[in-house]
């Protein structure tokens, strides 16, 4: 019963995205561009960055990046809290 | 902890590894790379170091609270920087123009120049310290815990 | 400053509320003080009567959770049966139903939107 | 110059990827398995994601010592990165919590290893 | 002041943040220090919410457009299509971002002695602050992937921070479910973006707005982006997870919970009315939600009755009541297309059901704090093994009845007034809705009191001798939420004026969200 509605559910749910991805512009030949290309034209000027990647991370979205570096940081401190020791030691010193 | 000969290689190697580390996160702006892929280099090399030696050595050599005062702090210069631009709005690049990294490069390609991008190079070491101080944090204290040793407070 | 919150059909006031309120309470108050007087406390007519048999323990003698609504749950056993299916606290099992509401819920867009 | 492809076989893998992941995180009861479909339908999202902003020829958006020509698009790289990084985040807690879920019951099963139910 | 106000949307984000990589580093040095961090990082958060707030009122939807040489040069001169990331904040955001303060700034308090005898505070304090910005930066901003990364911050400090008491196996069962459930439901978010992205080009939420035209890619990103987020939600069928995570997370942490999960709704609606809101195929979407809401209000609270664990037992209560949000909104979805209806039972609606948020978010916080205050002492959740508790804990036994009182809507406190204006106007659209949920609250008050009484009735048990009235900081926590009942009790007709009313012509007129980002375009 599990795996029947299982596999029914997973091949419609599959076949929406294969179907859809098709839909997309053909791969390689994007039909809208405008944002990026801004970027691609004004990244050096704007921030003298070369590496316009550097320059979206750092500059044009770099609310994502702090986000980011946010992220890692929750999960450094999650794992620490979860391997923590749950009772203190003796305060000897 | 392997053999004498996996330890002796891993001892040369990590020098290397950390330079290419730190040659990605200091050339972010202008090549290839930057703060998260060279942390994740130096990462790398520390876990060589884990797996070469036990987890206890490097225990020694990385201290937990060493780790967690780095990574903090990494992580105020990155948001301190961003704070620097609030003047106009947050987030602004305002060494553009200035003395420090402030050089805007030709336009079109051409070769890179290391005093160039504003505040991104320095954005770059602020996560570079982050990525490193946070991941060989996790993987430490994963080492340590399928040890039988749990973290201290 | 108003108080009336208007709703369509009627409208909502916790003031007029409050006082109406407060006169039933007056008037419960009124009530109660014209009940017998005998009563008294600590005395044999505050204590628990339970046929003549011995009074249990505090801890015997609360209704625990388990035993409230028994009649509630009797009579709806098939539904209950029914609803605990799903809950099986399998974590495969919440991502199935994610995907299938997820396919449905597609299906009915694609649909609806081949309709219009 | 790259020959136009006809079918769009980076974002069929795409979707593929992101069925397949599925499958596992829905037919496979151990906890390891389950978080490595979730580390594959990143990597399909991801996948998506940055063949997104491909262009047919492009270089690398970077212009150190770039030959001339279109560039490919650069946020979708940037995007890429950001959920590289968030995913390598949450493996990382997730893998704690299943070792502390072994730890307790002895199992990666997760039916065995089920405490809470109902 | 006014450069306060003008910087006001990042530094909302930002502050807490700030604290948060902070809190290790004082944390170490004196435990003192690090509470005073974070109390007045979340009361400052608090003052310049409400100063923001105010300032919408008057001045309208604000603005800020980070990196930019000009915080509302949205758009760079010259140029049609907005680049960087841009926080836009309007009734709405405003609204949830009120929220979250109250309860943020409670549940911190609350915490401060909560778990004052566990190891881990620091990263406990920390991680709870990092919730604080991932929530207000999903509730404020105003671009698609940005609002992916702040749901990922909230969701992954909140599975850390379920999972707290390492010592139970439950905990850490429920901390793994949680974070499953969102990393699927965020990668199926990132998904859609990237649909949305490949067709247009973009990543504003009021830019996309503009130029959407609902083709077949559309419709396929707007059932994952719904059902994503209705998962994280905790949507009756996709609400397994939601007792399993909040039963056993800290109960400052469930409280917070809640709202994380107000605000992914915050995110649904976001893009239902906002960002398809021009060609969304209302009445299907409408009856989609409203459907799933009446069987997250049904199923919901027949499950609480079944319940012996006070914080399950609270947990089913909570997706319950969000049924009653999904029905109030969803009857104003259907209704969008259809000025007239809209005026005469829509908005108010829509009205209702936002104002249930509200109220919501008062009350069951509080009863999850008072759970947790059962607790404190107690060492249990198992309501077979309470009883009489009433006698050692007279504080929580009040803010309990009060909490009660309010979720199954008794009057005159603030859960009627918005149950009244949901029945009232749901009625005309479906009559079915509005018995369902006079019914549903009729089991609720029904199934609290059967735990009032096995909680806090009946003689004091011999085991619970040493049981004493929890510190006073988790008391000042509960009674911060209690206030604001009460005030939301006394005067609701100035609630909704302020807050609700702008907060849902938000949601039903997207002109102006659009306008304010994309209105420098020629």
């Amino acid at each position: 019963m599990r795996r029947v509605t299982g596999w029914i559910v997973l091949i419609v749910l599959v076949a929406f995205l294969v179907w859809g991805v098709t839909l997309i512009h053909p791969f390689g030949y994007p039909d809208a561009s405008d944002m990026d290309d801004y970027i691609i034209e004004n990244s050096q000027e704007e921030t003298g960055s070369n590496n316009v990647v550097a320059a979206v991370l750092f500059d044009y979205r770099a609310l994502d990046t702090l986000g980011e570096a946010t992220i890692l940081f929750t999960a450094v401190m999650g794992v620490l809290l979860l391997l923590r020791a749950s009772k203190r030691k003796k305060e000897t010193s | 902890m392997l053999t004498k000969i996996v330890r002796t290689v891993a001892n040369q190697l990590i020098l290397f590894i950390v330079i290419f580390g730190l040659y990605v996160i200091v050339h972010g702006h202008i090549t290839p790379g930057g703060g998260f892929q060279g942390g994740a280099v130096v990462v790398s090399g520390i876990v060589m170091l884990l797996v070469a030696f036990s987890s206890q050595e490097l225990k020694k050599l990385l201290r937990e609270r060493v780790l967690s005062i780095v990574e903090s702090s990494g992580a105020v210069i990155f948001i301190g920087l961003a704070f620097a631009g609030i003047g106009t709005v947050f987030f602004y690049n305002l060494l553009v123009g200035t003395p420090i990294f402030g050089r805007v490069p030709a336009i079109g390609p051409g070769p890179g120049d290391i005093w160039t991008g504003g505040v991104i190079p320095l954005m770059n070491f602020a996560v570079g310290l982050k990525v490193i101080a946070g991941l060989s944090a996790v993987v430490l204290a994963l080492a340590l815990f399928s040890g039988g040793e749990e973290v201290e407070e | 400053m108003t108080f009336i919150l208007g709703s369509g059909y009627a409208f909502w006031n916790p003031l007029i509320w409050i006082i109406v309120f407060m006169l039933v309470m007056v008037l419960v108050y009124f009530f109660r003080r014209r009940g017998q007087k005998a009563y008294k406390k600590g005395t044999d007519q505050a204590r628990i009567f339970l046929c003549g048999e011995e009074v249990p323990e505090a801890g015997e003698r609360h209704i625990r959770v388990g035993n409230i609504y028994w009649g509630f749950f009797e009579t709806l056993k098939e539904y209950y049966n029914l609803i605990l299916r799903p809950h099986t606290g399998v974590i495969n099992d919440y991502i199935l139903w994610f995907v299938a509401v997820t396919a449905i819920s597609v299906l009915i867009l694609l649909i609806a939107g081949l309709a219009k | 110059m790259m020959e136009y492809i006809p079918l769009d076989f980076p974002f069929l893998a795409a979707a593929l990827l992101v069925g397949i992941s599925f499958y596992i995180i829905i037919f496979k009861k151990n906890l390891i398995k389950l978080i490595m479909g979730i580390a594959m339908l990143a990597a399909g999202v991801n996948l998506f994601l940055v063949s997104l902003g491909y262009r047919a020829g492009g270089t690398a958006p970077i212009y150190t010592d770039v030959p001339e020509g279109p560039m490919v698009m650069s946020v979708p790289q940037a995007l890429t990165l950001t959920s590289i990084v968030i995913n390598v985040a949450v493996l990382a807690l997730m893998l704690t919590m299943v070792i502390r879920i072994y730890r307790h019951t002895g199992s990666l099963d997760s039916e065995k290893s089920r405490r809470l139910k109902g | 002041m006014a450069a306060l106000i003008t910087h006001s949307p990042i530094l909302i984000i930002v502050i807490p943040l700030l604290a948060a990589f902070l809190t290790p580093l004082i944390g170490m040095t004196s435990r003192k220090a690090r509470n005073v961090l974070v109390v007045v990082s979340l009361v400052f958060v608090a003052f310049l919410v409400f100063a923001l707030a105010r300032d919408i009122s008057i001045n309208g939807i604000h603005v800020y457009t980070l990196g930019a040489t000009s915080p509302d040069l949205s758009i760079p001169t010259g140029f049609m299509v907005p680049v960087r990331i841009i926080l836009e904040v309007d009734g709405m955001s405003v609204f949830f971002g009120i929220i979250w303060a109250i309860v943020s700034l409670a549940a911190a308090i609350y915490s401060l002695s909560h778990i004052a005898s566990e190891t881990g505070q620091n990263r406990f304090f920390t991680l709870l602050l990092l919730m604080v910005t991932g929530g207000f930066g999903m509730m404020f901003t105003g671009d698609l992937f940005n609002l992916f990364v702040f749901l990922e911050i909230a969701s992954i400090a909140g599975a850390a921070l379920i999972a707290f008491r390492t010592k139970f196996a439950d905990t850490q069962e429920g901390g793994f479910k949680y974070i499953v459930v969102s990393a699927i439901a965020s990668l199926m978010v990132l998904f859609a973006i990237g649909l949305l992205y490949a067709q247009y080009n973009s990543l504003n939420i009021a830019y996309l707005a503009q130029v959407i035209q609902y083709t077949t890619l559309d419709k396929i990103a707007l059932g994952l982006f719904l059902i994503a987020f209705a998962m994280k939600t905790g949507m009756v069928p996709l609400h397994l997870w939601f007792p399993d995570a909040y039963s056993v997370a800290p109960a400052s942490i469930t409280g917070m919970l809640v709202i994380t999960s107000h605000a992914c709704m915050y995110a649904a609606f976001r893009i239902c009315f906002t960002l398809y809101g021009g060609v969304i195929n209302a009445p299907v979407v409408g009856w989609i939600i409203i459907i799933f809401g009446l069987l997250t209000m049904f199923v919901g609270v027949t499950m609480a009755v079944f319940q012996k664990d006070v914080m399950r037992f609270m947990s089913y209560h909570a997706i319950s009541q969000l049924g009653y949000m999904w029905v109030g909104v969803g009857v104003g979805l259907a209704v969008l297309g259809n000025p007239g209806l809209l005026a005469t039972y829509g908005r108010d609606a829509m009205s209702g059901g936002i104002f249930h948020i509200l109220n919501h978010a008062l009350y069951k916080p509080l009863l999850f704090f008072t759970g947790g205050a059962l607790f404190h002492y107690t060492g249990t959740r198992d309501l077979t093994k309470m009883g009489g508790l009433a006698h050692k804990m007279k504080w929580t036994t009040i803010l309990y009845i009060i909490g009660t009182l309010s979720i199954s809507g008794i009057p005159p406190l603030n859960g009627f007034s918005s149950k009244i204006l949901i029945y009232e106007s749901v009625y005309q659209f479906n009559p079915i809705l509005t018995i369902t949920g006079i019914i549903v609250s009729i089991l609720t008050l029904a199934s609290f009191t059967k735990a009032f009484h096995s909680a806090f009735m009946g003689a004091e048990l011999p085991e619970y001798k040493e049981v004493k009235e929890v510190p006073r900081s988790m008391i000042i926590g509960m009674v911060i939420l209690a206030a604001g009942i009460v005030f939301v009790t006394l005067f609701p007709s100035l609630i909704v004026d302020w807050i609700i009313h702008p907060a849902a012509d938000a949601l039903i007129d997207p002109g102006p969200y659009i306008s304010a980002v994309t209105g420098a375009i020629p």
